[in-house]
């Protein structure tokens, strides 16, 4: 299974039912393709819809209607529009249940940075800043490493998104929990050992006990 | 989807003590049936953030009438004596807080801001005990978040997503309480089915809304 | 003429086409009744509506639809329902033209005091707070006097409704401008002459020059 | 009523060096006729106001290639190299904020609060430089309001009274932004007679409204 597939997959058994959640574009936006209708999870894009659904078949697209990256978009039945106030009402608010971003680096205190790199890449921070401050829970989803060099570090070099502990990052080769003491190995991928997800990590890791290997099927609806 | 619950059911979600958004201006756009049914139920110790008390015999008015309420949080009490009174004996404790900052101390608590900056009280009893900041060079109180165990609506229409919307001045204070509490109940004048009301039209997304109160039987 | 339908009139020749008008509950309220439809102004209620129009005949009024004192009112093609933070939004964000308000006292330094007498009547603010320190203007329409007592005093003894000054008061007697330098006397009403005010007013007034008569007929549309 | 004014007339109020909210999210919900007008128009020393800068070729990212703009205000400028470049090399200035934030900022100034109490960015380089206030032993940055001289709004719908509406994910800045400047000027996709937007559907209430443009020719 190619990476990112794999990584979707996993986040995607994360997504309680009837759960209000915003994805990131790229890699968190594929999250979507892994979860069940049933599952009745709505899903918002900071741009200002509840409910956001699948790309139309073409020829009805509506230039009205996108996501926060710009791609078109429809709306499920009960969908609703609204206006960036109340957008990064739901966000900031605390109403949102879930919010799953993309990385650049997690540090061994769950702190993640995404925005910047400085000197090089500055896209702004869009969403992302009140994302992670405001959701009930976010996930980090990211490539374990990037050319070769880990993405989950001692401590960030990159300007921090927010002090705020993230609660979950699932990469292609582990799922990791930080928590008050650090960084602990919750699962490792098919036929990724410890050893292994070690190797790619900067950060120390905690292992409590034999560690169990990722569920990759869908999550079974309530 | 929500099923929509029978009155008797979101009357038990509602403790004694319960700390209540309600609302709704003089009646208009209150959640009558529920507000019934929770002053015959003999609720106590209610706490009611509002606009006002309604008058007595009308939405609010049957809390404080049925001895349901001891402490408001409300811009005005003015058109219900008995509120006045409750007030007077030490029955009910009564904080008058101006319309526009009380609406903005909701939505504060609604929206996730630590407070509101407000020109509004400056200088007057409102402002008694509560700081101040300066803001290039101009002077604004800091209002405190209003947030609370439950809103009670009252809403136009309501889908089984929860979807509310409101019409005329039945909108009021129920959009921003529907942002600022920890369950949220919508009492709508109708329910319709999925897609009824267009995603336009909705002015509270369902995700907001815990309990949609059913049709009367 | 009575007393407050020559105080309506008066404050009716305030209001410019096209602007947005908020009017207290009460002897405010009266204002509407001497304003030409062709003003193109539309009234605010701070309860929710944008243009709202007269009482509608017997049987056609609709619970949904009042003003900020409970009474059934209509709306006028081209009115907006709003809640009540878009409300005082208009009200607070300096949107709001001018507002008409009753009052119990205003001072030499053109403070008003309108919603309470401690120990007797606490009706509560009510929107009021924000109408005087947002409104782009305020005029105070009130009787002259409360049972012989002056109303305009050197210095409120009830408590303020806000601290800005507020910009014209119009009473059966008199039109006084509250300036920096004080009260200016700015016209006395038919058959009253300048020593009648005085006399019924316990604040210093200015009298510059001959005071002209209110002139009280309907506003020339434009 | 508000007579529509043809798109150039528009164009003339706006001088070069104004400070402009301009509604959109990636281009979608803009005013397109006027921004392009404005670029041809060859205004310069625009402060823009915005989510984003678009893309080059749409939107604000007509202005941005064109010359036209001095400074922008936004949360995200990723999809746009142009206005990486030109920021690179000293010819915009860009100033970063939190989405969140920013709705917010715009919000204040057009409400009348002094500023915004926000826990997003704390702790982070948005924080620099910024008082910050404490409310209940949490800690908030001090965000201040943002008012502009023009709000350029790309709407739905519009009535000769100037009531706006808008549609799906065109919403985005443009209710807010329309409370937040001292000119308003609304481009909408279709002018309708009074009274066919209805009440309840009316989002930006006309006497927000300063200017309408009219139909194509």
């Amino acid at each position: 299974m190619e990476a990112k597939e794999l990584i979707a997959r996993r986040v995607a058994r994360e997504i309680a039912p009837g759960s209000l959640v915003n994805l990131g574009i790229g890699l968190p936006s594929m999250v979507a393709n892994y979860l069940p209708a049933e599952l009745g999870v709505f899903f918002q894009a900071e741009n200002g819809v509840v409910g956001l659904g699948a790309r139309p078949p073409e020829g009805m697209e509506d230039p009205n209607l996108t996501d926060a990256g710009g791609g078109f978009v429809s709306a499920v039945p009960g969908a609703a529009s609204i206006d960036s106030a109340m957008s990064f009402g739901l966000i900031r608010g605390g109403h949102l249940d879930l919010t799953v971003l993309g990385g650049l680096q997690v540090d061994a205190a769950g702190h993640l940075a995404n925005w910047m790199v400085p000197g090089r890449m500055v896209p702004g921070m869009g969403g992302a800043m009140d994302l992670v401050s405001g959701a009930k829970k976010v996930i980090v989803a990211m490539l374990h490493t990037q050319k070769g060099r880990p993405k989950i570090v001692p401590e960030c070099t990159l300007p921090l998104t927010s002090t705020r502990r993230i609660d979950l990052v699932v990469t292609e080769m582990a799922v990791i929990e930080p928590t008050e003491a650090g960084l602990v190995l919750r699962e490792t991928a098919p036929g990724i050992g410890v050893d292994d997800v070690r190797a790619a990590t900067a950060a120390a890791l905690i292992v409590d006990g034999a560690v169990p290997q990722m569920e990759l099927g869908q999550p079974a609806p309530v | 989807m929500k099923r929509a619950i029978p009155l008797h059911e979101a009357v038990e979600l509602i403790p004694d003590g319960a700390i209540c958004h309600v609302g709704g201006f003089m009646g208009v756009g209150s959640p009558h049936r529920l507000l019934s049914a929770l002053a015959q139920a003999g609720r106590h110790d209610l706490t009611i953030v509002a606009n006002d008390t309604a008058m007595p015999g009308r939405g609010i008015g049957k809390l404080i009438s049925a001895g349901c309420v001891r402490r408001v949080i409300v811009s005005h009490i003015g058109l219900n004596p008995e509120t006045q009174q409750k007030m007077i004996a030490g029955e009910i404790d009564v904080e008058l807080v101006p319309q526009g900052t009380l609406v903005e101390r909701i939505r504060a608590a609604g929206v996730g801001l630590g407070g509101v900056l407000t020109a509004t009280g400056v200088g007057t009893r409102v402002a008694d005990g509560k700081p101040t900041v300066e803001v290039d060079g101009r002077t604004f109180l800091l209002e405190r978040p209003i947030h609370a165990d439950f809103a009670l609506l009252g809403a136009h229409r309501c889908d089984y997503v929860g979807n509310l919307d409101y019409t005329l001045t039945a909108h009021n204070f129920n959009p921003i309480m529907a942002l600022a509490a920890t369950t949220v109940i919508a009492e709508p004048e109708e329910i319709v089915p999925v897609g009824v009301i267009p995603p336009d039209a909705v002015k509270t997304p369902g995700a907001l809304v815990d309990h949609v109160i059913g049709r009367m039987d």
